[in-house]
């Protein structure tokens, strides 16, 4: 299991960062984070929708500069978990050409208290969209498009 | 790596370094990894421009390109050293 | 599926508001909120904590007015629902006697864009504590006590 | 359901009603369904006191008791009428 061993790696146990080319499952990443002294986890589950601008989206793409995009996905877990006294954080993401409704990204937060989890989850959502590389391409019936790439 | 002086001229002294392209830049240059030979002093910023000189396609997404060195985010001013990874990184759009 | 046929009952499709003696699945409830034109879905998932106000639990029992807490559970899913313009809700709770980790309550919530999503699921979970007719006894190594009954 | 004036005396008409407990009540009642006969004009509140006179030790639950007619939430002063389910609720603690 690649997701034990940087467990270990990492030295903090109940947390995860891994991008992976397999379907993403909501319930791994809970059993991930949950400990015993937890009440609460709040997970985030992004997927594919099937319109964008008004136009109809039929699969999207992505692309990850994986070892980076994983020690980066550890770095604003680790802050995150420590910002809201977390007991466990969890991020995976998913590469490759997804079809709408599958799921792209989890992230699971558990805290003994769930105004806690809720905001972890939310925060560590909004700076993985910002900093870490990972590279969406939508499909349109009519052609592709890199999301935020300009002429791409 | 200091361009030792020698009989009468200059050795510059060659570093090998490796490039990653991603998403966008990887279609335009058409290569999403390559070694390549710098000189000492070479910053991430020029390495991008020799980039662009010979994958014109590059040059209108010069703006928008994040780098980062040996897997984290790095600046253009940085100077790269013999056998360090450089990424150039569009806008990212996960999630 | 007692769930599908509850769906076909409400009339409201991705919707479902259950209590249950079985062990609770994340991933059931992001199926059943997700739709097409959705791009996140946010679960809140209630678990057993080893403890509560310093002392040591070792299990919870959760009982139920079966009935009236799917009705209540239904009543609060559609007007956060209506509120949020989800495209889906839904809430289970599980009944019986639970292990510490095990998990108690799973709620989800889809939409098209995050905030509402997360802002949604908090919401419904909080109006669950709220109104839902359920009740927690906390197991203790020297005693129980149904939570917030007094002399219970 | 009004009672008939007959032969000098005033028929008393019965109403049957189902009453549930739950959790703290249930246990201190030693019960968690009974079907009751109650008089016309009963409030649920009035149903709740006969029954802690049955069983005292519902007694120090009363401020905190919350009631729900037939799957709903209703007033202390609601009338019950026959074939009511009438639910006695202790504070709830779910999630």
């Amino acid at each position: 299991m690649i997701g034990q061993s940087k467990q270990v790696v990492s030295g903090i146990s109940h947390t995860l960062f891994e991008v992976t080319g397999e379907p993403l499952s909501v319930d791994d990443l809970v059993r991930v984070v949950l400990t015993e002294g937890d009440g609460a986890v709040v997970t985030f589950v992004g997927t594919v929708r099937d319109n964008t601008g008004g136009r109809n989206v039929v699969a999207l793409e992505y692309e990850a500069y994986t070892e980076m995009a994983e020690a980066e996905m550890r770095r604003i877990g680790i802050e995150v978990m420590e910002k809201w006294n977390l007991h466990g954080i969890a991020m995976r993401h998913r590469t490759g050409k997804l079809s709408v409704g599958e799921i792209s990204v989890v992230i699971a937060a558990s805290a003994p208290h769930r105004e806690a989890a809720f905001q972890a989850c939310s925060e560590a959502l909004d700076r993985l969209k910002e900093t870490v590389p990972v590279w969406k391409k939508e499909y349109f019936k009519d052609g592709e498009v890199w999301v935020g790439q300009g002429a791409g | 790596m200091v361009p030792l002086p020698c009989c009468g001229r200059i050795i510059v002294s060659i570093m090998k370094i490796t490039i990653k392209l991603f998403a966008s830049f990887r279609e335009a240059a058409g290569l999403s990894e390559a070694a390549v030979e710098i000189t000492p002093g070479t910053t991430a910023a020029e390495l991008w421009q020799g980039l662009v000189e010979k994958h014109p396609g590059l040059a209108p997404m010069s703006r928008s390109a994040g780098m980062a060195l040996n897997g984290r985010y790095t600046q253009p001013t940085t100077v790269l050293a013999e056998g360090d990874v450089v990424a150039f990184l569009p806008p990212v759009s996960g999630g």
